[in-house]
């Protein structure tokens, strides 16, 4: 928070630069993405130093699901909202890059229908429905990743935020909004695949979803994409507006009382997250090459919010630690003790929400304070 | 600090992949098992789990394959369908096994499908399935709708004299294709429309006191009445109990499932149940040694005498044999050997007949109708006089009636369209 | 049908004639004769062979055609001798010989033959046996026997059941017959038998009148008409009051499951998300108790009540002491914390007893329903539920209303600060509460033992709907748990019929959506300090 | 941009006393108007038909036992709490029972709680920027830069609630004195017209209070200001015009010494007393 005197003079999107833990983040990001895809070019298979396909697709998967923390923390740290409901606007996104990549296949599905997918002609659709028009063209399907999950939220938090609904609430009824969601896209009437999804994707933007020169694309798009989500929100939380959705957060009627629209900043921050998550699902999606209704799961949604908090709540890099530790484990655990793992999973969830209350980032938090108070000496003198 | 976390987690993935490298194991031949021990699924999973252990164990006693044993890699896909691509990664690439045994759900399958492909593995499907796919990596040894609805509605029509149907479902692909195939065939035979009523419900529904009363009204019109269910696991129990307690006895209305085994009624308390049907392709109370010693078997391994076998088991025995025959045949685990070894091997299933592996990547299976008894057995009824052999594409789907599937060279084809002669559906047809 | 049903007749007609002359049992090669035709006839020829041994007079046929009918009569494959099975359970089964009767033990079932029936056998031995029935001395017998016999009458038979009605002194008996014989002159065109079936609500006779309706015969056909038309406004009021019965029943069933969460929840403020598997532990003492109480599943369930609360509770209490309490005053990582117990719980489930479902046997006394007429029946154990549900709540209404314990705990809920300096034990009143909604939770177990799956994924279908309850009744406050569970309920069964279920559930789940935007706090929202997040 | 940004160029000393170019019309009579107010909370009635009138420049003190009504009456003012009969009038022009708080703030009304609330994760400058009088609607919010006029206007409401010092530390840390001068502080941001100031000297020193005595006499004349105090000492000290609550209503108005020696203003207090 404090550091946040320092630079008001700049445009919000340009202050985070000057934060030591943002440039700190984007450098070991980019010095991450960039390690891994030298291990993986430079070295032959089979060398001990290779990094094989497999783990590149699984690291992307992980930044996704941390792209997808970080809009989570935006809302939850700074603007105070628990929504048990991010996994909605995370398969929304997903589901039009699903879309998109559907259209993609053409008439190499299995009935060689030029523009049926594979489970419209088996389930005998006449003809496309109205809302896959258009997911053909890459620009309106990427679009679509921004707006599906975007207008969405806007409609529910302009319903939910105008009469004032709060805390647990608020948490219930965006629980309630995505297990509806989830249940109607479970219905194969809806065109969507019903339970078994959208899968069986052949290339994205001419490029063979197979070859390994794709995947890393995908994934380095995927570093780069949570990198820019990472910088509007430490932006956000950085300007005067993030100040005030901290203010909401702690005090909600003070901040009506000196002249702001709690309503229209919940709004506004509720909508970007939506959005980031979007993007977040819309580069799962490719990487792990099936969408489907469990996406939209509560539960799955709880667990991103358990992310959050492991890795401790309103720092943002908190939440992407949380997401990257949680994911690693369950990838190790699923294999190593198949029989096991959930003990251990949920042992994690106790231990960690009792033992570190702020969690991991936690840990850092009297560290950075440290830092921060000689900044304020600092910048006292320069002042 | 802050660098700290970041250098641990640049390390760890570096570790996982290091890792990765050095575990390709020489000597023994690698056999991965890819079904959920945790999660919604691990209800149904985890039996065939602890089966393919029981088979691999029973192999190497006899020596294992080619003179290697075989080590069993179990992963957890956890009942998550993204996971399941990914652990089928992890599988072939990092422990790169030989083959995979796995899946139940078809969404399951079709996550699975195009890394099994891309990465050239080996799968082999032990449940009955919708049909509409075959994969030049995927072995369907579950049953085709032709091999399991059909048969079962033949018998009703034919021996109980059914004219009204219900067909029930849970709503998911499974169910929605049988009964689109049986709603055709139905109509094939003369049966009305409004003597065909279609119902779908959620996973795991367990309030069916309204349908399960529509039920009832829609047979009480004097015509005799059916209902095919293809409710999926969780949502029987209500489902049969709903019923019991509307009084709905099976000398009334029959219920014939399609995926209610042994094991689901093992979960319930089968008094109300007696007379209702299934159709599979074995049953546990089948009067065959085969099946007896394989009971046996089982009940030794798990150490539980009430312990029981169902159709999905019988289909990784026939599998793995099946695997194994091949192996021993090409002389190498090596996939594209095997695959093309594969073809034409029959082994003997547990009902006293043989399974042949068909070029469609489906293999033979007899039929049988099962009357669940008080035990929580069926006993047979009705079965085809001789195997059906799996179709892979359905005759009454207008997309896929012209459509077949021949692995053999030189078609080597899983969708060749006997009308456009081309592989690849229906391109050309399309494309004029 | 028709030739079973001549079948049927004929073979009546011979009971007639050979019942009289009290005839000695057929020696036992004849017998043996006879099963063997049995066993090894096709089903066709089957029903013959049965019309032969119930001809027979033998009075072992009726056991033996039990014992078919049950698929209890087997053949020792390598001697041949018949024998009925006593105990079909595990490898080995118990048996006795189907001739002597006396037992030969166990024999593995690989020598067994079973003698294989099915459906359509199966209706011709009842039809046989419910005529059989209708001579034997217990009226309740009678009565099912002759209800059985609607729609199934024919020309012989209606002569015999002339001759009953002459016999017959139990009105119930006669009211049946009359109607059984009804059905069969209405579908004979006789105007007259239509007054009789006016206003029945049986499905037979529904039929048996729309086909007069069709008749050419005008004036049968009005009377069918009218008859009809009676019977179709009967119909309606009753599946109007179906409706309501499966809407309070879903509801009673979503009171139990959210009322242990809207204490924990609601009076607490924690964000149980082990809710789910509290309940779950409640069903698994049920089928515990039936395990340890064999043959016994009534005695069992009762016993399972209190066992079940205590077993839920002493859980409920010991995730409060080692986790909850150590988060005071931070809602929101209960519910964290909470998840992992739950996964935890689930996951014990599943490794110490089995990830499979378990049998819950449903005793008898509630299996079955409670026929208010023959249109409208109410299932026995949804009754039950029902009924349980409500005593459920007036028993929580009293504790906190009448009780010290209720007392401490609305004083700690509206001001723990105070509620502490007057010297109430605050983390005493947290335990026994969290407790008490746990050991609810319990209860809601043992009671969805009875209508749904017992298996480990059972507390994760009702955790999210129990949060739906209770915020849409209104956290903190029991009342609008109830209301709110029971027109949940009832709303989703009003749509399901035209919606479909799935539709029904999604229609509802926005209904809560939009109602909260309505009423932030819910149906009643609560006075004071209201469980924030 | 808005007129509020180009009023601040201006640069002064204690720019912060000129008042808000609010458009409150006050050219005719009272810049607030409550007639014939009553709320009443399920039965109880807390507002009985109250009629009170606030003059241009006035500052106005406001007593009554507890339960008078005092604090409700201010969130009708606010906007808050809706009325169930009676109107509200700021100025002549605005019909406050048809806003909500943002824009009855905007228009300037600023209130100081009770109970002194301030944003406690946020440090005291942060406090002070966010109540700044500026433009408040989100995307303005979000590009909002902190310029010199701005912190040069911040600093001196710092040095004048004397918490320059403490200028970077999180307000949470802050005393329950500080954090009324704080909240006080935020006030004077706002630059409101009309100051509604809840107890505002509870729980502070003796010189303290003489600081907020002092202050709310100088903000008068230029900005209204409605002082709600139990401290009879320090409304003496301040009081020009006193007004009386009890029972939600009216019970006398006029200077301290009037209001002091009214029997009935007498008999409540004491019949609070004993």
């Amino acid at each position: 928070m404090v550091a946040s005197t320092l630079n008001t003079s700049k445009p919000w999107l340009l202050r985070p630069f000057n934060e030591r833990s943002t440039q700190l983040f984007l450098g070991i990001l980019f010095g991450a993405v960039a390690l891994v895809t030298l291990l993986h070019l430079v070295f032959p298979e089979g060398h001990a130093l290779h990094v094989s396909a497999y783990t590149v697709t699984l690291l992307g998967k992980y930044l996704c699901y941390a792209l997808l923390a970080v809009a989570v923390d935006l809302v939850w740290g700074f603007l105070g909202i628990l929504s048990l409901g991010h996994g909605a606007f995370f398969a929304l996104g997903g589901y039009a890059m699903g879309m998109y990549l559907m259209r993609q296949i053409g008439d190499r599905g299995v009935y060689g229908d030029p523009v049926l997918p594979d489970f419209m002609v088996f389930l005998n659709w006449q003809e496309l429905p109205w809302f896959w028009h258009g997911f053909d063209m890459a620009w309106f399907a990427f679009a679509m990743v921004l707006l599906a999950p975007g207008l969405l939220a806007l409609v529910f938090g302009f319903l939910a935020f105008r009469s004032r609904v709060t805390g647990v609430y608020l948490s219930i009824i965006t629980q309630a909004l995505t297990f509806a969601l989830m249940l109607a896209f479970f219905r194969n009437e809806m065109g969507f695949g019903g339970n078994n999804g959208l899968t069986d994707f052949k290339d994205i933007l001419g490029f063979d979803l197979r070859s390994d020169a794709t995947r890393l694309g995908l994934f380095i798009a995927t570093g780069i994409a949570l990198a820019i989500g990472y910088v509007i929100c430490r932006g956000i939380v950085l300007s005067k507006l993030g100040r005030v959705s901290v203010a909401c957060r702690d005090a909600e009627a003070r901040t009506r009382f000196i002249g702001y629209r709690v309503d229209r900043v919940q709004l506004f921050v509720f909508v970007v997250s939506a959005m980031l998550a979007g993007v977040a699902g819309a580069l799962y999606v490719p990487q792990v090459g099936i969408i489907n209704p469990s996406e939209f799961s509560p539960l799955f949604s709880i667990e991103v919010v358990v992310w959050v908090a492991l890795g401790g709540r309103a720092t943002l890099y908190g939440a992407v630690i949380g997401a990257l530790l949680v994911n690693y484990a369950k990838t190790v655990f699923t294999g190593v003790m198949p029989d096991a793992w959930l003990f251990a999973l949920g042992g994690l969830f106790v231990l960690v929400t009792v033992l570190l209350p702020k969690g991991i980032a936690g840990l850092l938090q009297r560290r950075k304070k440290a830092e921060d108070s000689d900044n304020v000496a600092g910048q006292e003198v320069t002042a | 600090m802050t660098i700290k976390k970041h250098v641990t987690l640049g390390l760890s993935a570096l570790a996982l992949s290091i890792s990765m490298q050095s575990m390709a194991a020489e000597d023994p031949i690698k056999v991965g098992i890819l079904h959920s021990l945790s999660g919604t699924m691990a209800i149904s999973e985890s039996t065939l789990k602890d089966t393919m252990l029981m088979l691999i164990e029973k192999q190497n006693e006899a020596g294992g394959v080619l003179g290697r044993q075989l080590e069993p890699v179990v992963v957890d896909p956890a009942s998550n369908w993204p996971l399941f691509a990914e652990k089928a990664r992890e599988l072939l690439e990092k422990e790169d096994v030989d083959v995979i045994f796995g899946n139940w759900t078809s969404v399951s399958r079709k996550s699975v499908l195009p890394v099994v492909e891309e990465l050239n593995g080996l799968l082999f499907y032990p449940v009955q399935y919708e049909g509409e796919e075959s994969s030049e990596n995927v072995f369907y040894t579950g049953a085709a709708p032709n091999q399991q609805a059909i048969p079962a509605v033949d018998y009703l029509m034919n021996q109980i004299g059914v004219e009204r149907w219900v067909l029930a479902g849970t709503d998911y692909v499974y169910p929605r294709t049988t009964n689109k195939i049986l709603e055709t065939y139905l109509k094939d035979h003369g049966v009305a429309a409004d003597d065909i009523m279609i119902n779908y419900t959620p996973f795991g529904h367990s309030n069916w006191q309204s349908i399960v009363a529509d039920i009832k009204q829609f047979g009480s019109e004097g015509k005799k009445t059916a209902v095919v269910s293809t409710i999926n696991g969780d949502a029987n129990v209500p489902f049969y109990r709903e019923l019991g307690n509307q009084g709905i006895e099976a000398s009334d209305i029959p219920v014939v499932a399609f995926s209610v085994g042994e094991q689901e009624l093992s979960g319930i308390d089968t008094g109300p149940l007696v007379g209702h049907l299934a159709a599979w392709n074995y049953f546990m109370s089948v009067d065959a040694d085969a099946n007896y010693d394989f009971i046996d078997a089982w009940v030794d391994y798990s150490g539980n005498e009430e312990a029981v076998t169902n159709d999905p088991m019988e289909a990784h025995y026939i599998g793995f044999n099946m695997w194994v025959e091949a192996v021993r045949k090409a002389g190498t685990p090596e996939v594209d050997a095997v695959k093309d070894a594969i073809i034409g091997v029959s082994v003997p299933n547990l009902t006293g007949g043989y399974a042949t592996m068909m070029p469609n990547h489906h293999i033979t299976k007899p039929v049988l109708i099962g009357e669940i008894q008080d035990n929580g057995q069926f006993s047979v009824v009705w079965e085809t006089p001789s195997t059906v052999a799996g179709d892979a594409w359905s005759d009454f789907l207008p997309g896929s009636k012209d459509l077949i599937s021949d692995w053999r060279k030189p078609l080597a084809c899983g969708n060749y369209n006997v009308v456009s002669r081309s592989c690849g559906g229906a391109a050309e047809v399309a494309a004029e | 049908m028709s030739i079973s049903r001549s079948l049927t007749s004929l073979l009546l007609l011979c009971l007639l004639v050979l019942a009289p002359m009290a005839q000695a049992q057929s020696t036992d090669s004849e017998a043996t004769a006879l099963l063997q035709a049995l066993a090894d006839s096709s089903y066709a020829q089957k029903k013959d062979v049965i019309a032969e041994i119930a001809g027979s007079g033998d009075e072992r046929a009726r056991g033996w055609l039990e014992a078919f009918a049950n698929g209890k009569l087997s053949r020792i494959e390598d001697s041949g001798q018949f024998v009925i099975v006593l105990s079909n359970r595990g490898r080995n089964w118990t048996v006795a010989d189907a001739l002597s009767g006396e037992s030969l033990g166990e024999v593995s079932r690989r020598d067994l033959d079973s003698i294989r029936i099915n459906n359509a056998l199966r209706n011709e031995l009842d039809g046989i046996l419910s005529v059989i029935d209708l001579t034997v001395a217990n009226p309740d017998t009678r009565l099912a026997a002759a209800r059985d016999l609607r729609g199934e009458v024919d020309a012989p038979l209606a002569e015999r059941i002339d001759g009953l009605l002459q016999t017959e002194d139990n009105s119930d008996v006669r009211a049946a017959l009359t109607k059984a014989l009804a059905i069969y002159q209405v579908e004979q065109g006789d105007v007259a038998a239509v007054a009789i079936l006016d206003g029945s609500l049986n499905a037979r006779a529904r039929v048996a009148l729309n086909g007069a309706a069709q008749s050419d015969d005008p004036e049968l056909a009005a009377a069918a008409a009218q008859a009809l038309k009676n019977i179709e406004t009967k119909l309606k009021i009753n599946s109007a009051a179906e409706t309501l019965y499966f809407g309070l029943s879903l509801g009673s069933v979503l009171v139990l499951a959210a009322i242990g969460l809207a204490i924990t929840f609601g009076v607490m403020g924690v964000i149980n998300m082990a809710h789910g598997e509290l309940i779950m532990l409640g069903a698994y003492t049920t089928w515990g108790m039936q395990q340890l109480l064999p043959g016994q599943p009534g005695l069992a369930l009762i016993l399972s009540i209190p066992a079940g609360f205590l077993v839920a509770a002493l859980a409920g209490i010991a995730i409060e002491r080692s986790v909850i309490q150590h988060l005071k005053g931070r809602p929101l990582e209960t519910l964290l914390a909470t998840f992992g117990v739950s996964l935890i719980l689930q996951q014990l489930v599943r490794t110490v007893i089995s990830p499979l479902n378990r049998t819950v046997i449903t005793p008898e006394w509630m299996s079955g329903s409670l026929m208010v007429n023959e249109a409208l029946s109410l299932t026995l154990n949804r009754l039950y539920v029902i009924g349980f549900a409500l005593v459920v709540f007036a028993g929580l209404m009293l504790i906190m209303r009448k009780t010290r314990l209720g007392l401490e705990v609305r004083a700690v809920t509206q001001n723990r600060a105070m509620a502490r300096s007057m010297g109430i034990k605050a983390t005493r009143v947290d335990i026994l509460t969290f407790g008490l909604g746990s050991g609810v939770a319990g209860l809601a177990g043992v009671a969805l033992s009875q209508i749904t799956n017992v298996g480990p994924n059972l507390g994760q279908s009702y955790i999210i709907d129990s949060f739906m309850v209770v915020v849409f009744g209104g956290v903190g406050n029991l009342w609008g748990t109830l209301v709110a569970g029971l027109s949940l309920g009832t709303i989703n069964q009003v749509l399901e019929p035209w919606a479909g279920a799935v539709l029904a559930k999604i229609v509802v789940l926005v209904f809560i959506i939009l109602f909260i935007q309505k009423r932030p706090r819910g149906l009643f929202p609560q006075k004071g300090r209201a469980a924030e997040g | 941009m808005s007129i509020f940004q180009e009023l601040t160029n201006r640069d002064r000393v204690f720019e912060f006393l000129t008042p808000a170019a609010s458009p409150v019309d006050v050219r005719h009579g009272p810049i607030l108007y409550l007639e014939d107010v009553n709320v009443s909370f399920d039965g109880f009635k807390a507002i009985n038909n109250l009629n009170l009138t606030i003059d241009d420049g006035e500052l106005r003190c406001i007593i009554g036992p507890n339960g008078a009504g005092k604090t409700t009456m201010m969130d009708i003012i606010t906007g808050k709490t809706r009325p169930d009969t009676g109107s509200v009038w700021f100025g002549s022009r605005h019909n406050l029972l048809t806003m909500n708080e943002p824009d009855i703030a905007t228009l300037g009304i600023g209130r100081k709680f009770q109970k002194p609330t301030v944003f406690e994760a946020l440090t005291v400058f942060e406090n002070l920027e966010l109540a700044m009088a500026t433009d408040k609607r989100i995307l303005p919010t979000l590009t909002a830069r902190l310029t010199g006029e701005h912190r040069d206007r911040i600093e001196e409401v710092l040095h004048l609630i004397g918490l320059a010092e403490l200028r970077y530390r999180e307000a949470g840390i802050l005393s329950h004195g500080q954090k009324q001068w704080l909240e006080i502080g935020m006030l004077l941001m706002q630059k409101p017209r009309l100051l509604l100031v809840d107890e505002p000297v509870a729980g502070m020193t003796e010189q303290e209070m003489e600081r907020t005595a002092e202050l709310l006499t100088s903000l008068a004349g230029k900005q209204s200001v409605v002082v709600v105090e139990h401290d009879m000492g320090f409304v003496r000290s301040i009081a020009r015009k006193v007004t009386v609550l009890h029972q939600g209503s009216v019970l006398a108005e006029g200077t301290m010494d009037q209001v002091s020696n009214d029997p009935k203003v007498i008999e409540v207090y004491l019949g609070e007393g004993a």
